[in-house]
């Protein structure tokens, strides 16, 4: 006899700042993992340009012939934009690390009463690997 | 319509064991309740169940506690048939994988009680009636039978002969809360009623909200006399907000009761000079009532229950859940300020009257678990003895229902050549008349044993009728007020404390809700789960109830188990070795009194002075 | 309810593996973004870096297991994630297929690629 | 109702004057659906303190309440004061068709888990002092709404009754009286997940629950749990019931949120007993390898 009817924002995500830490550990964790499988298809598409790096095709860069492998890569890596995307990249990666490390504890049963300690552990050291990677990957960029 | 062989009305611990055990017999059983079963009210029962499963121990002890507990108002062959079937149905609950405490050796766990001359209780931690309840429930589930959840059952159908031990019940009419479907529930071989206790009489109670007395009342007015209704249990330490239970536990281990001058009542006005807080319930709920009464209480309502003095540790060790409960329901933390406690009903020693097969006088009508009185509890229930009634005589209830030869019963039900009338209590006004065919009276036909279908379909057509005539009804009184005017009356003049001149008081206030409720009406023109109807036709039941431990006071001139009479403080053997029954005979209650049976199989339990 | 009475469960095996993957991946995957970030930075590589690199046995098959565990932890997943959000019957079956394809591409193509870099190829 | 004003017991509690039958819905909605005049509670004598409230509201037979809405209360404040009390007073004295399931008062029937400022909690087990202002009651989510707070439980039943959750021990000891033996230590590992209540707190908080209706759910797989730890029963009977947790719905669809544990009333640690099954399912699996 009950009716169904649509309740809005009580059904779906809409509440999220009703959130969790563990709901919250998820939906990063999703979003870290989907970033890294279609990091991986691009990043080997990038380095199929070995193919022909391997036959000793080239590319002009400033008037040299240089490898297209090792053109291809340096000029992506001169982008700042690249660079930018690429500490996107070591958050992302390090946060699924670590979250991945706090979820195959969980796995484990060690440590769940610290659950939520542990997502805020792994948000925060993300944060702070990620700040200081920043320099390396800056350094020889030219804008 | 729906047709079962067995109907078991009420899914708490005796309704389930009764569906059980019915079922086991052979029948087609079906449960219908107004709770899911797990909601029923079973599952918050803390302290366990006694049976004599050890050595040293044996039911004929456990026998004789109950019967001096019970102030030798019990009847002998209940208690022994209670304490002899105790065991094995304790341990067919272990079989079940009831998750009881364990000893060292594997073996369950028994613990000391009050009134018990052996550590008798089995238990499953502070919550036996939850894991009780749930595991009978699992084996419901597992014979797959049937149970309609959420129906609330209105009334029975009842053949009319004049005489109610002529009458032949065959089955009930419920309504569905969720779509609000009013149908008719035919039983081939009986009605088993487990509706629970009928606590919500009281403004303060342990009891849940269900707890409203409605298979009392359907009974009653079917013509099933209702047994020794005075004797109301209070439990002298329950959270004044909730009426949620503080156990006995803390004034074991030393907690002391203040009133509001910070004095230790119970020693410095003398209640209890020896045992002070450990003294009797009852004793103690008098005292605390005392206090309150004359001016002393915390915000004129209730006293100070400290056990802070005990110190954190050995409170977190023992009492911790004590602290929960105290903060989640009262929000109040015991280990910084004393926990504020009041009596509250707690446990209705009578009901229905039944015999040991849980047969009611009317034919094919039974009654099992708080509702009913076998009378194994007389004057006093002890703890730990409702929960063994419930599985014992539930199971003898459904078993009989379904064809199962049990042998000749050795109590009587009913009016009969072995009762008295009652002659000398004066009433204060005529009770029952006014306002008595709300309902459609069940068992007023014209006189004729019709066909069964033909009273179900009557009497599901009365309660159509009924319920569209409070729904439509535009204005008038609230349920919720009446209810609250009657739980308030009983809660002032039929407490703890009972004066003749009170309970008159309290009998013309029920006359008055009586009246009243003529004039109710539903607000909520819903069909769909609606409580307001629900709770509408609850209250009614509860004025049936109501009056009848009001009535049952008023005549029971003395002082006996539970209940006090400050005319008369002493018990009085003399003439009240005797049940109080009363019956709805033609919209008017009848009373009158039979004998308590004290010989039992091997001995006859002389009554003795009650102390301990 | 118990549709599936067989010992062997996907689900678990799924389950099973992920972690097994995810575990192998820690190592695998930090020592790949340090070698590459940090120890020799990637503005810097180039294709004879590579080379050289990838002529090493170990590094080489470290690299391909490490596509095989990245791609089945990765599409696996995926496949849970969307198998989670509710996906049912032939939806189901494409989406796995889809996925199968796509990584066997992505472990084939990833092959290659370090095959033509340990210029085996 | 205004015959009986001078009734000596009845408390003492402002009565809405304007209340009206529900047959003009628009009335209803602007004064008997709730929005209490807050003058005249501050008449009351309880120290002068409300509680704000407001409750959701919904019944698909009611034409002014099909379409879903809030309504306001506002209760006299007592120390102590459960969520349960509060909606309690304002069917009681404002509002007689606010509907919401309710029993044991007590944390023991399950009836009373609501939606409570954005987390499932049990009214009876809540007190109002300790909520932010107003106070947000709704039916659980992700359950059907019947009417106002209660929700239809038939799935979550469902769920529960998938497991197979009861004792299946055939073996039994030899004599009525003889009860099988359980070590302590097992007691006590299975004792939290007795206590479930059947509330469904748990299984409103799971969103994976919420996007699968075929997921068992947090409360089913812990009254597996609770057999399938029970060394009273026999290896056998713990592998059947392994397999029907390791379906596809079983407990591989647990992503370890936690929130069905951060909202059990009874504190069992629902996410610790899944991952222990998981692992166990693993294991048995493992041994045909
Ligand atoms: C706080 C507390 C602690 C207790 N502790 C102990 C203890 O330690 N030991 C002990 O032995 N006893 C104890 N008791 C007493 C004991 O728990 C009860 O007497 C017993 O559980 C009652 O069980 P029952 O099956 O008769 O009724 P209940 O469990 O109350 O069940 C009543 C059933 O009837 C149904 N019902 C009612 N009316 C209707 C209707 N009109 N239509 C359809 N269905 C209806 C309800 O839905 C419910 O399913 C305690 C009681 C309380 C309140
Ligand atoms: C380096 C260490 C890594 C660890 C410890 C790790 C750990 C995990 C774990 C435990 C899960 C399962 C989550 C669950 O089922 O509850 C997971 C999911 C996932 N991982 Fe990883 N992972 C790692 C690397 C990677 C890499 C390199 C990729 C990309 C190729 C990746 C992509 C994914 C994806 C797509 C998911 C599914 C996310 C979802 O649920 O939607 N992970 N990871
Ligand atoms: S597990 Fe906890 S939250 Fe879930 S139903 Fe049981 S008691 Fe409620
Ligand atoms: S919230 Fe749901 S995802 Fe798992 S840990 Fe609890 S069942
Ligand atoms: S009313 Fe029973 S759990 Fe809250």
């Amino acid at each position: 006899m009950s009716q169904s009817y649509n309740r809005g924002l009580i059904e779906d995500f809409g509440r999220w700042k009703e959130f969790s830490a563990g709901m919250w550990a998820w939906i990063f964790h999703k979003f870290t993992g989907w970033m890294l499988i279609g990091y991986l298809f691009t990043h080997i598409a990038v380095l199929s340009t070995s193919i022909g790096g391997a036959q000793g095709e080239t590319t002009m860069v400033d008037g040299e012939a240089v490898n297209i492998y090792t053109a291809t890569l340096q000029g992506l890596e001169g982008l700042f934009l690249v660079r930018l995307l690429e500490v996107g990249l070591l958050a992302v990666a390090v946060f699924h690390i670590l979250n991945g490390l706090r979820l195959l504890m969980i796995d484990l049963g060690v440590g769940l009463d610290a659950q939520d300690k542990s997502f805020y552990a792994s948000l925060v050291l993300t944060g702070a690997i990620t700040v200081a990677s920043v320099p390396t990957f800056l350094t020889g960029v030219s804008v | 319509m729906y047709e079962h062989d067995v109907i078991v009305v009420g899914a708490g611990g005796a309704g389930l064991r009764a569906a059980i055990a019915a079922h086991e017999a052979g029948a087609d059983v079906a449960m219908v309740s107004k709770l899911h079963p797990v909601r029923s009210h079973t599952g918050a029962a803390e302290g366990g169940i006694n049976a004599a499963l050890r050595e040293g121990d044996d039911w004929e002890l456990h026998a004789y506690d109950t019967m001096k507990g019970s102030d030798y108002l019990a009847d002998a062959p209940a208690v022994e048939t209670l304490t002899q079937n105790s065991p094995e149905e304790t341990i067919n609950l272990e079989h079940w994988g009831m998750p009881f405490s364990r000893e060292d050796d594997g073996r369950v766990s028994q613990r000391p009680f009050g009134g018990l001359s052996f550590p008798r209780t089995t238990y499953a931690g502070a919550e036996t009636g939850h894991h009780l309840l749930h595991v009978m429930y699992e084996q419901v589930v597992k014979r797959g039978i049937q149970v309609y959840d959420e129906w609330y059952v209105m009334d029975l159908v009842t053949t009319d002969e004049p005489d109610p031990n002529d009458r032949e019940c065959h089955g009930v009419v419920g309504y569905d809360v969720q779509s609000g479907k009013i149908e008719g529930f035919k039983a081939h071989d009986g009605v088993i009623l487990a509706t629970g206790g009928p606590g919500q009489a009281f403004d303060h109670t342990t009891n849940a909200v269900s707890c409203t007395g409605d298979g009392h009342a359907m009974a009653y007015r079917a013509g099933a006399p209702l047994e020794d209704m005075e004797f109301i249990q209070f439990h002298p330490t329950s959270l004044p907000s909730t009426g949620v239970l503080i156990s006995e536990g803390v004034r074991g281990e030393g907690g002391i009761l203040y009133n509001n001058e910070g004095e230790r009542f119970m020693f410095e006005h003398g209640y209890a000079n020896n045992d002070g807080e450990l003294a009797s319930r009852d004793v103690v709920a008098r005292a605390e009532l005392t206090e309150v009464n004359e001016g002393r209480g915390v915000n004129d309502e209730y006293v100070h229950l400290d056990m802070r003095h005990l110190g954190e540790e050995r409170i977190m060790d023992r009492l911790e859940n004590i602290l929960h409960l105290a903060e989640d329901f009262e929000g109040v933390d015991g280990l910084i300020e004393p926990m504020p406690v009041k009596p509250g009903q707690h446990y209705a020693m009578g009901g229905i009257e039944v015999d040991e097969h849980g047969q009611t006088c009317v034919d094919g009508l039974y009654a099992a678990g708080e509702c009913a009185c076998v009378s194994v509890h007389g004057g006093n229930r002890l703890g730990g003895n409702a929960l063994p009634e419930l599985i014992v005589f539930g199971k003898r209830a459904g078993r009989h229902a379904a064809g199962d030869d049990l042998g000749e019963p050795e109590i009587k039900t009913g009016y009969g050549d072995d009762v008295e009338d009652e002659t000398d209590t004066e009433l204060p006004v005529a009770p029952g008349k006014a306002g008595l065919d709300t309902t459609g009276s069940v068992a007023a036909d014209g006189g004729v044993t019709a066909e069964a279908d033909g009273i179900l379909e009557r009497s599901v057509e009365a309660a159509r009728e009924h319920v569209d005539s409070l729904i439509e009804k535009e204005d008038g009184v609230q349920h919720a007020e009446i209810r609250a005017k009657l739980q308030r009356a009983m809660t002032d003049y039929v407490n703890v404390f009972r004066t003749g001149d009170g309970i008159r008081k309290a009998l013309k206030i029920i006359r008055e809700c009586r009246q009243e409720y003529q004039n109710v009406y539903v607000d909520d023109p819903s069909r769909t789960f609606n409580t307001d109807l629900q709770q509408t036709i609850e209250t009614r039941n509860l004025i049936d109830v109501a009056e009848t431990i009001a009535l049952g006071a008023l005549v029971r001139n003395e002082f006996r188990g539970a209940h006090w009479r400050q005319e008369n403080q002493t018990r009085d053997d003399e003439n009240w070795l005797k049940h109080t029954l009363i019956s709805w005979d033609d919209g008017e209650p009848s009373i009158f009194y039979r004998p308590v049976i004290l010989d039992g199989e091997n001995k006859t339990y002389e009554p003795k002075e009650r102390s301990y | 309810m118990a549709e599936r009475y067989s010992s062997f469960t996907p689900g678990g095996t799924g389950w099973f593996l992920q972690r097994i993957t995810a575990a192998f991946l820690v190592v695998v995957l930090a020592f790949h973004f340090f070698l590459l970030h940090f120890v020799n930075h990637a503005y810097e590589v180039t294709f004879m870096g590579t080379q050289a690199r990838m002529e090493n046995v170990g590094y080489f098959l470290t690299m391909v297991l490490f596509l095989i565990t990245a791609t089945f932890h990765g599409v696996n997943g995926v496949y849970n994630a969307l198998v989670n959000q509710g996906l049912e019957g032939t939806q189901k079956k494409a989406v796995l297929g889809v996925l199968v394809v796509a990584a066997l591409a992505l472990v084939g193509q990833g092959t290659y690629v370090a095959l033509t870099m340990a210029g085996m190829i | 109702m205004s015959t009986q004003q001078a009734e000596p017991e009845s408390q003492e509690a402002p009565k809405d004057p304007e209340m009206q039958g529900a047959e003009s819905p628009a009335a209803e909605k602007q004064k008997g659906g709730g929005m209490v005049d807050q003058t005249s509670t501050d008449a009351s004598e309880l120290e002068g303190e409300t509680v704000h409230i407001k409750v959701f509201r919904y019944d698909p037979e009611v034409e002014a309440k099909q379409e879903p809405r809030f309504d306001d209360f506002h209760v006299p404040f007592e120390k102590g004061m459960t969520v349960l009390d509060a909606v309690m007073y304002a069917r009681d004295e404002y509002d007689s068709s606010l509907t919401f399931r309710h029993s044991c008062r007590q944390a023991v029937c399950g009836s009373d888990a609501f939606f409570v400022n954005g987390k499932q909690r049990l009214g009876c087990k809540t007190q109002i002092a300790d909520l932010e202002q107003p106070v947000r009651i709704e039916p659980l989510p992700h359950q059907e709404v019947v009417k106002d707070l209660v929700v239809d439980m038939d799935h979550f039943y469902d769920q529960m009754h998938t497991v197979e959750p009861y004792f299946q021990q055939e073996d039994l000891p030899d004599g009525e009286l003889e009860e099988q033996r359980q070590s302590r230590e097992n007691r006590e590992k299975v004792k939290m997940s007795t206590r479930c209540i059947w509330c469904g707190a748990c299984m409103s908080s799971c969103n994976i629950a919420a996007g699968d209706n075929e997921y068992l759910g947090p409360a089913a797989i812990n009254k597996a749990y609770r057999f399938a730890m029970d060394e009273r029963e026999d290896e056998e009977i713990k592998e059947h019931r392994l397999r029907i947790l390791e379906q596809e719905h079983g407990v591989w669809r647990c992503q370890t949120q936690f929130s069905c544990t951060e909202v059990c009333p009874k504190d069992i640690p629902l996410t610790e007993h899944i991952q222990e099954l998981k692992r166990e399912a693993v294991k048995k699996n493992l041994k045909f390898w």
